[in-house]
């Protein structure tokens, strides 16, 4: 660490131990979010979501393709992130790592456990031909928590997205001759119509530095964590997903309170999202 | 396709478990001769074995930290370990699971004594039946101990869930692929604390207090038996 | 499967452009807060976004120039930037033009200054619509002047290209796909000397004059785009 | 720079000034070229070309693929190159880099806008089967212009290329019973015909130092090159193709002399490329 | 070379001359072997194979695929080898290495040339659908003699291996419409049958330092050997493979005392792995 | 699909010849103009080109032996010299051929000489058509010598192989498929030392003995071969 930086942390345990944040937040408050939604033309659906300065677009990708053996009705979802050099000088090109891996990783059972998809409408013919979901996380400015950040845009960019059903039928109408089942798709399909989905829940990020723990942590905060806690929670109060990072530790009762928090949070965040996406 | 299984039957689980009770486990400590430390584990279906090499100069050097030793354990599935061949070589999965891994056992080790080292745990799943994070990861810690690196603790993993509605101890094979929650962790048994935490699934507040009260005293049981392996290593050493 | 697409009905273009006449083009500079330079710049349907880091020390070492800057441009396609989802990563395209763009940069940047040091400038297409190497480099060179390294000029790319037979500034899509020849060019606005020059198709020698002299008129005419955006950008932060 | 290079340079500008060059050839002047064709066995068609010392030969291979789908009648072309450690001391064996990337869509770029290969003649069945063209360059003798003679060498190899239907008679009649078609297409195609091929415009390249623009420059001029200009021309005296590199500048001027001098050049090895394909 | 291995390497070449190696045995004199098979539940076959403290796994994993178009009615077998950080501190993660490459394609030769599997009678249905056998070595322990304890572990696990039919039959029944002969393959194969075998020829390697050639060199002989030789004999008394590694070099009767060697160890080996796999 | 082919008829190989003839050779010394050795050699329908560079420093540094160069020779096929287009890059194959032969090479390079150097073998099949690897290491062989590279010997490799019953010299591309046996081998041809052997297939006892004693005949006719050209370019060079 080096001298500017152990200065800086010295500083944000200082007010931490006064109850204050640099940037004058309560602990358990998040940055200003703001979610902008349909902003990338080539894509079934786009998000791009601010959390403070951090900034992340999620685009929705379809196309047609063979289900899973073992899932023969469903289709498919993907999830990729790119750490690319723009939104860090710590971000180097080249294949994902092993942060980028573990937040594609994070989203994606965010979003694949939690059911959100119905993936079992995205099927055309079974074991034939179903819908392909891809969900593309470009970081694009770093400022801390991007967890959150990534979830938020992939759930916003979802839940605006529109199956390409007018741009592939072409290559639908090809299939007919071997596939006569899927006239009857098209006829039941006209039109673009919204992929198919259930309520998300939302995810929060915490992060302990000497013995505080603070919520939505900005990158400074981030570079002294020694642990990181997500917490992913529903409507319906209960917890649909959680990862634990970063090599410190937490006692059952911080976890309690994350989780806590998380659910408070949560609450706020449902609402501007479903604002931004009009519902 | 997707089939409809009765995880619980007459208040036993398919495998006849109760439902606060782990699965057979087997520990062996100081099994491979290359090695600075070995363990040998049997989980359940699970064979699980790992070794530590180091603290050794860590290369490339750009990866050195000047105040302490870094901490890379690789969690690798053998291509003959599952049902469908898997592809030799780490993938998305075995790469977040190495991460986690070797975030829980830098907790752990005290870095501090060995600056620009690293310490190198390899961690090969050669049978997977349900669970070989938590497998990988209390094999890891054994073998930790068994190259002699020095420890704050041992820490230990375990998985609680929930199938049909009820919070189990140590999901099996089916109750993995077909149950409702999955809650692995791994403590500091000494001062309790969590050190790995990850949950998939669905549970209320109150059923999540529930299942990470039982994965702890899982984790607890287990902690015995590392125990007692390494004694029983000791022991060997010491009369052969 | 070759569809035939009348380009130009009535005088007008399909967008109902003049043959002279560019789409519409939205600059805004120092849009990200990392970076030490940024630009968002709208083209037509193209959205773009660049940034730059440096003069930083280069890594690995071995790339390290004793008398001067190097300069790497990274043009890079968002995966759901294009009709059918691109795969993340380089591909050999997008390889090639990180190629051209990294040395029309290089040739305005003043790298005497810093030797041993590199200039990184990401170029991130978000939405592509024809023409994104010319949206690409436009809004580098912006990111370059906000990051405030020492530029002889700002560079500015445009097209030019042949449809139906006649030359037009700026071909759009369809053009892009069903005309005759495209013709990126990218110039130093003050000497009009060519720093960027490719061409694919087919044009008579006259045509070329004509081509090249239209994409020169239109680099002019986004060269005062440029200009306008980084003095929003030094009012906005002076009343800010 | 070494003080050799350095050495080196200040003579070949010192000479240039004087209007002369160190192997006494004018500025416009190419370098002697000379083709050989038909020398791989294996390959559908291949040649050899050597412009000065450098050298590199082009192999043709074909074979039965599928179309895009966007283009389901039309066979599929595909270019590599590989700067092979044999060739200079400076490459390395690996993955392609930027200067083989360039260098491979230079190539084929120039093949396929000018629509070199009538791609159209070589589907089998549509949609189903089509003709694949690998086009590989391998650079053996690296003495400066790669692009003029990879380009040469790919025309070359083209020219006196078969489609080996001889070769894949086997395959084809096995695929017979799935497709009917095809035994027509074998009787219309009894033996090894040559590829469907249009006149090819020729690549000349240029380079720049210090005021100074020279055709065909050796490995020394290109070692001091601030710009490079490659120009493709056709019989017509059109302009088919353009690619300017390296950081220098250009002025309109310069380029309008570097087309004229690419259309002479172009003519004089339009007449050996096509005396050596026995055209 | 450090110094203590210099001093290793003094010390392992003055007892040779004496006669002795440092572990006591007889120059052409194999270490312990212990096999044990079955060991991987979700392997078709497994054996871990010592030799001395070398310990390697070999797994059989068996599944549908497609035959080679040149070999429509025979099944398909691939070789990998990891040389994992587990079993030595040399090793590293990564992309095989010619270490690992080598070995798995000596092994893989072993088994391929030889015959060892009927690939013939792993055909299902012609051209269409065969099955895959994948031999999987895991190297556990590394103390010397790679080749011939993964080759011996192969054999062991390909002796013990089941063909799957049994967990495979769902997707089997899948494709029964559309490969209406599946039927009959399904009723002539019921259940699980032992991979179709004949008799393997065992291999046996030998090293040569400083004049002397040893047999089954443990690690320390091995990093001051000058040059390898493995040869793999069948109970006629023949020889059906061969290989020399490293750089140095042996004469014609140097190679004629090896294989007298190799076939009376490969006798030996024989008997124990037979005995082993139950036969 | 397994083809029964005739491969000895009337006393005499498919291409005519008898059972101790090598194919015809040709070899060409110095037919580069980059490399520091060179040689151009056909055997048979095989045509192969090798290319020496170094002594020089090795890269990556950590490559490095400080008491002895080390020898890189990388066996690469063109992807135009098989029937079915071969991917460009190193496989499985040329990486095990690539080692063989750069071993074979050490043993006769006076590598002492040049302490932290690396020498560096480009061999490159253009057209291949069974043996290969012998064609590959005799003419990196020659551009060693042409290269100037201290060498204790000249090494030299041929096959022996086993068709239709009988013991035969330098195995043709039929025989190769369908014979029951290959033995290349390389020797140092002062010595008769066997720098490679590799073998597969069936052989008895007598077979191999046979085998290996025409195999180093073979070899023994190509060294003079190897001389000839070396000459020839001499002469070539002083004529010049």
């Amino acid at each position: 660490m080096s001298i500017t930086a152990e200065i800086k942390k010295d500083y944000i345990i200082k007010l931490a131990k006064s109850g204050k944040r640099v940037d004058n937040r309560k602990f358990d408050e998040f940055r200003k979010i703001k979610i902008e939604t349909d902003i990338i033309k080539k894509a079934e659906g786009s998000a791009k979501v601010t959390i403070g300065n951090t900034q992340v677009i999620a685009g929705i990708k379809m196309d047609l393709g063979e289900p899973y053996p073992d899932e023969p009705d469903s289709g498919v979802m993907t999830t990729a992130a790119e750490l690319i050099p723009m939104a860090s000088p710590d971000f180097e090109s080249g294949p994902p790592d092993q942060e980028s891996i573990e937040l594609a990783r994070v989203v994606d059972r965010g979003i694949r456990e939690s059911k959100i998809i119905d993936v079992d409408k995205l099927c055309i013919i079974p074991s034939e031909k179903v819908w392909m979901v891809f969900i593309d996380i470009h970081i694009l400015d770093y400022d801390g928590n991007l967890f959150d950040t990534a979830s938020l845009a992939s759930l916003a960019a979802l839940m605006t997205a529109k199956v390409p059903i007018e741009r592939l039928k072409p290559i639908l109408e090809n299939l007919q001759e071997k596939h006569p089942s899927i006239e009857k798709y098209l006829k039941e399909h006209p039109k673009d119509f919204p992929l198919p989905l259930s309520e998300p829940p939302i995810s929060c990020t915490s992060a302990k530095f000497n013995g505080i723990v603070i919520m939505d942590p900005s990158l400074d905060e981030e570079q002294i964590a020694e642990a990181r806690l997500t917490i992913a929670t529903d409507t319906k109060g209960d917890i649909r997903a959680m990862q634990k990072g970063l090599n410190g530790s937490f006692t059952v009762d911080e976890i309690n309170k994350v989780i806590k928090s998380s659910f408070d949070n949560g609450k706020k965040i449902r609402e501007i999202l479903y604002k931004s996406v009009g519902k | 396709m997707k089939t409809e299984i009765k995880l619980i039957k007459n208040g036993k689980r398919l495998d006849g478990r109760k439902n606060d009770e782990l699965r057979p486990i087997k520990i062996e400590a100081g099994v491979l001769h290359r090695a600075e430390g070995s363990c040998y584990l049997e989980w359940g279906g699970n064979k699980v074995l790992a070794a530590v090499y180091g603290p050794r100069e860590a290369v490339p050097r750009h990866t050195q930290n000047p105040l302490r030793a870094i901490v890379n354990a690789r969690y690798n599935m053998a291509a003959f370990s599952v049902d469908d061949r898997k592809r030799p070589g780490p993938d998305r999965r075995s790469r977040e699971i190495s991460k986690v891994i070797s975030e829980a056992l830098e907790n752990i080790i005290i870095t501090e004594k060995f600056p620009r080292a690293s310490i190198d745990v390899s961690i090969e799943i050669l049978d997977a039946e349900a669970g070989t994070r938590c497998a990988g990861l209390t094999a890891a810690a054994e073998a930790l101990v068994d190259a002699g690196i020095p420890l704050k603790d041992i820490p230990v993993a375990c998985a609680a869930g929930k199938i049909e509605g009820e919070i189990v101890l140590d999901l099996g094979k089916e109750e993995d692929n077909f149950g409702d929650a999955d809650l692995p962790i791994a403590i500091a048994p000494r001062t309790g604390e969590i050190l790995l935490l990850q949950m998939d699934g669905h549970l209320t507040q109150k059923e999540f207090d529930k299942a990470l009260d039982l994965a702890i005293k899982g984790c607890k049981t287990i902690a015995e038996l590392q125990k007692k392996a390494i004694l029983e290593k000791y022991q060997k050493n010491m009369e052969g």
